[in-house]
């Protein structure tokens, strides 16, 4: 044995005379990375209580409670609680959280002899030392949606052909899966579709089971999977850090692969002997009849125009909404016994009290027919026309040509986007004058953009004033900008007029598309008094029944949301409510 | 008796038995890097001469019959120290055939320590705390087990044969 | 010694008692459950005669927590949290084994940095792994000093890891597609930094404990495993290449970023105690060139290749073994996927399951008793990887 | 390393297929297992790697895969064999292989399935267990947690749908 | 007489509270070898208070009991004999430093007796350690004393330190007639044997936690355990006083204990970073070197006597 070997150990002493490197714990304290995984803390009001915090958890660690605090809509009241005694501070439920509220902090000390104090309630109003956060990049929710391919705008301009193209199988079953199960949507969709459902059916590829469910709530689901207003999706909490789950999209891909709906829904009815009247064939009136059909009752369908489907044939363009889906829709409810009877307009040879008296409940839907004016000095006269009778001869094949004239569309909402893009395919070079910012436009995002692609300029914040004619045809119009006024609170902000600052346009059409209302003119004069109208709106209680016994209301022309999926909404419920009163009458 | 308190407080000797994962957290509180021993708490190989006994994570049925003989084997007054989730609630191994899930209806605990591991730090706090309890007096948690022997009796007996369990080997 | 071993009481070792009659001329010992020399919960049943033992049983199931049922009831991205508690002192190599396997079977493309920085991350844990180990071994021989030197050192690796990844020990930081942060800013320097002091401290415990002379004195000839054993054994990892057969799972079958790392691989050819502790000691400053060259070719972009959203995330049926040279041996994952959101069947395979319960048993026969919890730290036999 | 597959085909007469990352599979039925392993052992495949069993409940047969790995081929062979599930007897391996007896072992008590000539098929892991073999897929673990440790599983209520009231 | 009865009776606690010091010192030393702080100096008194204060006492028979007893009372005895530097001890006479050769024994005896009864194989293998260990370096000790005696033809330890004396002041040094000097040989065994008696590494295997768990004191706890740690200290400070008094010529107080330390401190210094060996290769490390050195170191003795 070599000496070193053997005197080599004692070199270790070198270490008696150097400073140890201990940390002297309750002296010197480490403070840990910023990235530690501590203990959960989780801003309140940024969390939305969706649930999936929970649902990742595998140890059951956290648990979702009722907590006092104030329900904005698209969230609920529960907040989550987290379990110590369960919990391997993962931070899976810290990426998987869509709004990010929840993160694991830099504290991890909690001692105790009892271990009901384990169970720690992790909500807190501001943020304090974070720890792991979530990082929007490496968030569990894949942000982007399923590409749907688009046709280029040079094409789609040149004709009224089909704008939207619908997702392919595989797409659309992995869209399908990015969505959480939460349920924020169904509570914000007006029919309260169970859309987790049906999701789930599409991820596992038979579509016959979502449309199942689809057509509980709603039975004209594939016009909705076209042209719906999505409440759903602004509310999703997958739409916070990327795109939300293209819900609307997916019903339209589920309805089209099903050819004929008889085959897969069941509809055996029970005959019973009441006999119910419906006035207009609009979205209300359809699914109105569709249900209280399935109820058991006998429907005849009312409706003055040629064809029934009221607005969405009439006012939605084809480009839009293709004919071949609404008729299939309808050609589904009238195989389920519905009559309708085209060309017979209510009021004018048959009046609502034959109805009354004829029909043991009457469920009036004729939507918004009359359109608010400008009210502006030079309006009347030629080419000043309303939109919805715009569109109304449009979509009953009326030629017109607008090639080389300017035509100037004011309003913000979907009918104005409908008119431009319509206008625009006859060949006019368009422009649209709203009053408030673009944010403030109702009108959908989509239909925006694809607008803007199509060339029509948007002339954001103005307000016409003044239209200037010259031997009765229009040669140009005065506008002003507007500023925002953001006094009321909860509300969109008012537009002030700069008045000093008037603009002209030379444009040869205008089309006003600021908003329609109710034609009550029939009912007051048979009812007058007796049926209780106040702002334009009929005032119905929760069966939708008015102040006249028997008479149901329904549709845009009784709801505040003014649009097809709150109709829909209104037929199905008026239905629950035409059951009750016949069966306690 | 508060003085003789006072020195079961600075010196307490630690049971050298790694139960469960925890355990790879205690080289480094009892090495160089956080040196329990400045607080006089240093590994003893049997239980005849320990005073704490660290359950370091979750239990499983089998170590729980040497924990408990373990446990009965020291000589009082001894103190229990449950590390992490897995002895306060059953941790990740909740659905587990083969782990127990609460601690305390097994053993007296006299402290918890939170963490799915607790860091060095988190134990050296729970030595302190410790310390300081068992100075005053407060912690007294082998009197328990010796006043409801029973009630510990009957949840062991539920999960093996208190009595005659043995090894099972050639 | 002969003793018999009438109806007594032994209060230790967890209290087993000898209750059968037995008249025969050697004695029972248990070097059981709860024991200073044992790595871990794991019981080693013996008979001896005087100080030499004739007949050892393992008696592993200390810490059985049923991994592989409870894996079959969570969902794929539940199990990662899960899978690395399985072995404690390196729990990275099963967040990679479980992320490759999922990755092969379905398909996810890993981008080339997360390749490295798993690389960087399983090289880290198993420097930290081989202080554990020297830490461990001199403790059984009976020096106190060096595990207080290699955990304090070890200490430091951790604190990188919780820099990088958020917490000390059970890092979860891989997950299938790459890992779930990127690199912290300047990590590469300080882990730079760290690899330099460790090539000092290396050095300093060659002087007090690799070259002393007690040392070789203590483990030379003690515990042979020679070529035919290992290889009848199924020996995999370090043991393997102390007994002189060169198979390293990061040569034979590269993974992750170990095609474009060069390193040799290091084989003694004696086998015994000596020869596992200095191929180890000698891989510890391999390592350190392999995370070296691992900082210089660290290629820049995203992490992560995104998997579908993990509540509905469904695998296709399929099977695929996936396997990792960890500081223990050949560490490797079966998993079968019946198509559903949960896997129908993971199975770890532990290096210890061989190392652990057969080979032990042949190697502690005509062992001292001195020798029992040596042997067993020199073959790092980790109880964890046996029970599951 | 696939020329190798098929020289070892035309040697074993059994047909490998090669699957991805450097493994191949084999079937072979429950009699051959031991012929088959022996073959192979001779081929070179001295690594005895693992042993697995899976439980294919819904179609009542437990599958076992013995994993072999030839060391300079670089191949890592799955053989793979069903048995029945309700009367899961097999020989043993062990005297082809010694590790395999651990393994057995291991399986034995996890699955009930009985290994034929392995001398040592005693207790390895569970102590005292008097349940059903904990691994096979009708053993609910967390019933039994529920009743032995009253451990609550949530499972549904979590998933529970919150729209159920807008039926 | 009465100050012997003093003495007597302050004998043990001085040589308690000096081996409890050192103890904590080379407690804290080691720490500081291995880059931590270590416990207080105080911290072998608190941790002896605290095991003389634990509650339950669990006994394994009468003579489970008695081991401890015995082991303390065969330290108690052997103080009587030890002088306390140049101070004269208790009780002198021709031949008591065979004597103490063969009290130093019995304190192991005693306790093997007790942990015999005590029934664990840890118990009895750590016992069976400590008789071969002692039987190991009692060899060479006994021939390094014989030289001593030799040399200075007298059996009793007091006259050893006579032997030695010179006036002692601070200033001056004057060890040249230390016996360390005249019989280096014989100095260097014995300190290799005290290496083995304390049992501090390499030959601690006595209690070697990580092999056989702290051996014979498996069995013992509370207030045997902390009779145990008391004999423990006792037989410290024999051990370094008896090689102080012997090799390093007595001397006053202040020259006595840190010479004592210091030959502790001398033992430490190997302890901190050695491991320990297998108990055979101890014994035959013990008849392999230290004894041709003590043989040599009788021959050398018997070439330079006067």
């Amino acid at each position: 044995m070599a000496w070193n070997d053997i005197l080599k150990p004692l070199s270790g002493w070198k270490f008696l005379f150097k400073k140890p490197h201990t940390i002297r714990y309750p002296k010197e304290d480490k403070i840990p990375s910023e990235r530690y995984r501590g203990i959960h803390t989780n801003m309140i009001d940024k969390c939305i209580g969706c649930g999936s915090c929970e649902k990742i958890c595998m140890n059951q660690a956290i648990t979702m409670k009722e907590m006092d605090v104030e329900v904005k809509e698209g969230t609920t009241n529960l907040r989550p609680v987290v379990d110590h005694g369960r919990c391997c501070y993962c931070g899976l439920c810290v990426d998987i959280c869509p709004t990010g509220s929840l993160w694991l902090s830099r504290d991890y000390r909690h001692l105790s002899e009892d271990i009901d104090t384990f169970i720690i309630d992790p909500n807190v109003k501001e943020k304090e030392r974070e720890g792991w956060q979530k990082a929007p990049e490496f968030s569990l929710i894949p942000p982007e949606r399923g590409k749907m391919e688009e046709i280029p705008p040079e094409k789609r301009v040149k004709s009224f052909m089909e704008v939207f193209v619908g997702y392919t199988e595989p797409i659309a079953k992995e869209e399908a899966q990015r969505c959480l199960g939460c349920g924020l949507c169904v509570d914000a969709c007006a029919t309260h579709m169970h859309i987790p459902d049906y999701l789930k059916a599409i991820r596992e590829g038979n579509n016959e089971e979502a449309v199942r469910i689809m057509f509980k709530n709603n039975p004209l689901s594939e016009i909705c999977g076209t042209v719906c207003t999505h409440f759903c999706e602004n509310v999703c909490p997958v739409g916070i850090i990327g795109e939300p789950v293209a819900i609307q999209w997916e019903k339209e891909f589920a309805t089209r692969t099903i050819e004929d709906y008889k085959k897969i829904i069941d509809t055996t009815i029970k005959e019973k002997k009441e006999r119910v009247a419906v006035v207009g064939a609009g979205p209300a009136g359809l699914s109105f009849a569709f249900y209280l059909r399935l109820k058991g009752y006998k429907i005849d369908v009312f409706e003055k125009y040629e064809k029934p489907g009221g607005m969405m044939l009439l006012g939605i363009p084809s480009y839009r909404l293709p004919r071949k889906v609404i008729e299939k829709e309808i050609k589904f409810i009238t195989s389920t016994g519905v009559k309708i009877h085209t060309g017979t307009q209510i009021g004018k040879k048959k009046t609502f009290k034959e109805l009354l008296k004829k029909y043991s409940a009457v469920f009036v839907a004729t939507g918004n027919t009359k359109p608010y004016t400008m009210g502006i000095p030079g309006e009347e006269g030629k080419d000043t026309l309303q939109a919805i009778s715009f569109l109304y001869d449009v979509n009953t094949g009326k030629k017109i040509d607008l090639k080389g004239k300017k035509v100037l569309v004011v309003g913000g909402g979907n009918v104005a986007m409908d008119a431009i893009r319509t206008s625009r395919r006859l060949g006019a070079d368009v422009y649209l004058s709203y009053r408030r910012r673009e944010v403030d436009m109702p009108a959908d995002e989509l239909e925006r953009k694809e607008a803007k692609e199509e060339g029509i300029e948007f002339m954001i914040q103005t307000l016409p004033i003044e239209v200037i004619r010259e031997k009765g045809k229009i040669k140009a119009v005065k506008y002003v900008p507007t500023d925002m006024d953001f006094s009321e609170k909860g509300k969109r902000p008012k537009p002030v007029p700069r008045m000093n600052d008037v603009r002209t346009l030379e444009v040869d059409i205008i089309i006003e598309a600021i908003g329609q209302g109710p034609d009550l003119t029939y009912l007051e004069q048979e009812f007058g008094e007796s049926l209780k109208i106040e702002k334009g709106k009929p005032v119905v209680d929760k069966n939708l029944m008015c102040s006249i016994k028997g008479l149901f209301f329904g549709g845009d022309m009784a709801n505040k949301q003014n649009d097809i999926v709150s109709a829909v909404a209104d037929g199905r419920r008026a239905a629950e409510g035409v059951h009750n009163y016949l069966q306690n009458k | 008796m508060s003085i003789l308190n006072k020195f079961r407080g600075k010196s307490l000797w630690m049971l050298h038995y790694c139960t469960g994962c925890g355990a790879i957290e205690m080289p480094p509180v009892m090495t160089s890097r956080y040196d329990m021993e400045r607080f006089g708490i240093i590994p003893m190989a049997t239980p005849r001469q320990a005073d704490i006994l660290l359950i370091t994570g979750y239990l499983a049925v089998k170590t729980l019959k040497r924990v408990i003989r373990t446990y009965e084997q020291m000589h009082s007054p001894k103190w229990v120290v449950g590390f992490g989730a897995c002895t306060v609630n059953g941790g990740m191994y909740w659905d587990s055939y083969a782990t127990i899930k609460k601690l305390e209806l097994y053993l007296p605990v006299d402290l918890y320590i939170a963490g799915c591991m607790p860091r060095p730090e988190a134990i050296m706090d729970a030595f302190i705390e410790l310390r300081k309890g068992i100075s005053s007096g407060k912690y007294e948690g082998w009197k328990k087990y010796i006043e409801n022997y029973d009630w510990y009796k009957k949840n062991q007996a539920k999960l093996f044969d208190v009595k005659k369990w043995s090894v099972n080997y050639e | 010694m002969k003793q018999k071993t009438e109806q007594k009481k032994s209060l230790n070792q967890g209290g087993k008692n000898m209750t059968e009659e037995k008249s025969i001329d050697f004695f029972e010992y248990f070097i059981g459950p709860q024991h200073p020399g044992i790595t871990g919960n794991f019981g080693v049943i013996l008979n001896a005669v005087g100080d030499e033992i004739i007949k050892a049983q393992a008696n592993p199931g200390y810490l059985h927590r049923a991994f592989e049922k409870l894996m079959e009831q969570r969902m794929y991205l539940q199990n990662v949290p899960l899978v690395c508690r399985i072995c404690v002192p390196e729990p990275d190599v099963n967040e990679a084994l479980y992320s490759m396997a999922i990755e092969t079977l379905t398909g996810i493309e890993v981008p080339e940095r997360a390749k490295y920085i798993r690389t960087i991350v399983l090289e880290m844990a198993r420097l930290a792994a081989y202080l554990f180990y020297f830490g461990g071994t001199a403790a059984t021989l009976g020096l106190y000093t060096l595990p207080n030197w290699s955990f304090g050192d070890r200490d430091y690796i951790l604190d990188l890891f919780e820099e990088l990844t958020g917490a000390r020990i059970y890092h979860i930081y891989m997950q299938p597609g790459g890992v779930r942060r990127d690199l912290p800013k300047d990590f590469t320097k300080k882990l730079y930094s760290l690899l330099q002091t460790l090539k000092k401290r290396i050095k300093e415990y060659d002087g007090i404990f690799f070259d002393a002379a007690l040392f070789k004195k203590r483990t030379k000839g003690v515990g042979v495993i020679n070529k035919d054993m290992a290889i009848e054994y199924s020996v995999t990892g370090p043991n393997l290449r102390a007994s002189g057969i060169a198979y390293d799972i990061r040569k034979d079958t590269p993974y992750l970023a170990y095609p474009d790392i060069n390193f040799n691989v290091i084989t003694e050819n004696e086998g015994d105690f000596y020869s596992r502790v200095m191929v180890r000691r000698r891989e510890f400053e391999e390592d350190i060139k392999i995370l070296e060259q691992l900082i210089d070719k660290l290629p820049s972009g995203e992490v992560w290749n995104r998997y579908p959203m993990p509540l509905n995330w469904k695998v296709e049926k399929g099977d695929v073994y996936v396997k990792v040279e960890s500081t223990k041996g050949e560490y490797g994952y079966y998993v079968v996927s019946d198509g559903s959101e949960k896997p129908r069947r993971i199975h770890v395979r532990g290096p210890s399951m061989t190392h652990g319960i057969m080979l032990l048993e042949k190697l502690l026969k005509g062992q001292r008793i001195a020798d029992i919890s040596p042997i067993m730290f020199s073959l790092d036999i980790c109880p964890p990887d046996i029970d599951r | 390393m696939s020329d190798f597959i098929t020289r070892l085909k035309n040697i074993t007469g059994l047909n490998i297929h090669k699957e991805k990352l450097y493994q191949a599979s084999l079937k072979v039925d429950k009699e051959k297992i031991r012929k088959t392993l022996l073959d192979l052992k001779k081929e070179g495949f001295l690594q005895f790697t693992t042993l697995t069993c899976i439980d294919w409940i819904e179609e009542k047969t437990f599958q076992l895969v013995y994993h072999l790995w030839h060391r300079e081929e670089k191949l890592h062979l799955k053989v793979k064999i069903d048995i029945d599930r309700d009367a899961p007897i097999v020989e043993t391996v062990s005297d082809i292989y010694i590790v395999a007896q651990t393994y057995e072992r291991e399986v034995k008590e996890m699955f009930g399935v009985d290994f034929k000539g392995n001398k040592r098929l005693i207790p390895f892991i569970l102590e005292d267990w008097n349940e059903i073999p904990p691994m096979r897929r009708d053993f609910n673990t967390r019933e039994y947690v529920k009743d032995m440790y009253e451990t609550e599983d949530r499972t549904e209520e979590i998933f529970k749908p919150r729209w159920k009231k807008y039926d | 007489m009465n100050i012997n009865i003093l003495y007597a009776a302050l004998a043990p606690i001085v040589a308690i509270l000096l081996g409890l010091l050192y103890i904590g010192i080379g407690r804290k030393i080691i720490a500081r070898l291995q880059r931590r702080y270590g416990p207080p100096f105080y911290q072998q008194y608190i941790d002896t208070i605290k095991l003389l204060a634990k509650k339950t006492v669990s006994s394994h028979g009468v003579f489970f009991s008695l081991g401890p007893i015995m082991g303390l009372a065969g330290s108690m005895v052997t103080l009587l004999f030890i002088p306390f530097g140049s101070a004269a001890p208790l009780l002198s006479f021709h031949g008591d430093i065979i004597l103490v050769m063969y009290l130093v024994v019995i304190a192991p005896l005693g306790m093997a007796l007790g942990v015999g009864e005590g029934s664990n194989p840890n118990g009895s293998i750590g016992m069976a350690r400590g008789l071969t260990l002692m039987l190991a370096y009692e060899v060479p000790f006994v021939l390094a004393l014989f030289s001593v005696v030799l040399y200075t033809h007298t059996t009793s330890i007091a006259q050893i330190v006579q032997s030695q004396a010179g006036e002692w002041s601070l200033l001056k040094f004057h060890g040249f007639n230390w016996l360390t000097f005249a019989l280096p040989i014989s100095a260097i065994v014995a300190d290799i044997c005290l290496q083995g008696m304390l049992g501090e590494k390499p030959f601690d295997q006595v209690i070697a936690p990580h092999e056989i768990a702290s051996g014979p004191m498996v069995e013992y706890g509370g207030k045997y355990l902390g009779m145990m740690v008391i004999n423990h200290a006792l037989h410290i400070y024999i051990e370094t006083a008896l090689f102080v008094d012997i090799f390093l010529g007595g001397g006053p107080v202040w020259f006595f204990i840190p010479a004592t330390f210091s030959v502790f401190i001398l033992s430490l210094i190997i302890n901190g970073v050695l491991p320990r060996f297998r108990i055979g290769q101890a014994l035959k490390f013990y008849w392999g070197v230290p004894l041709i050195l003590a043989v040599i170191g009788i021959i050398y003795t018997m070439v330079v006597i006067k």
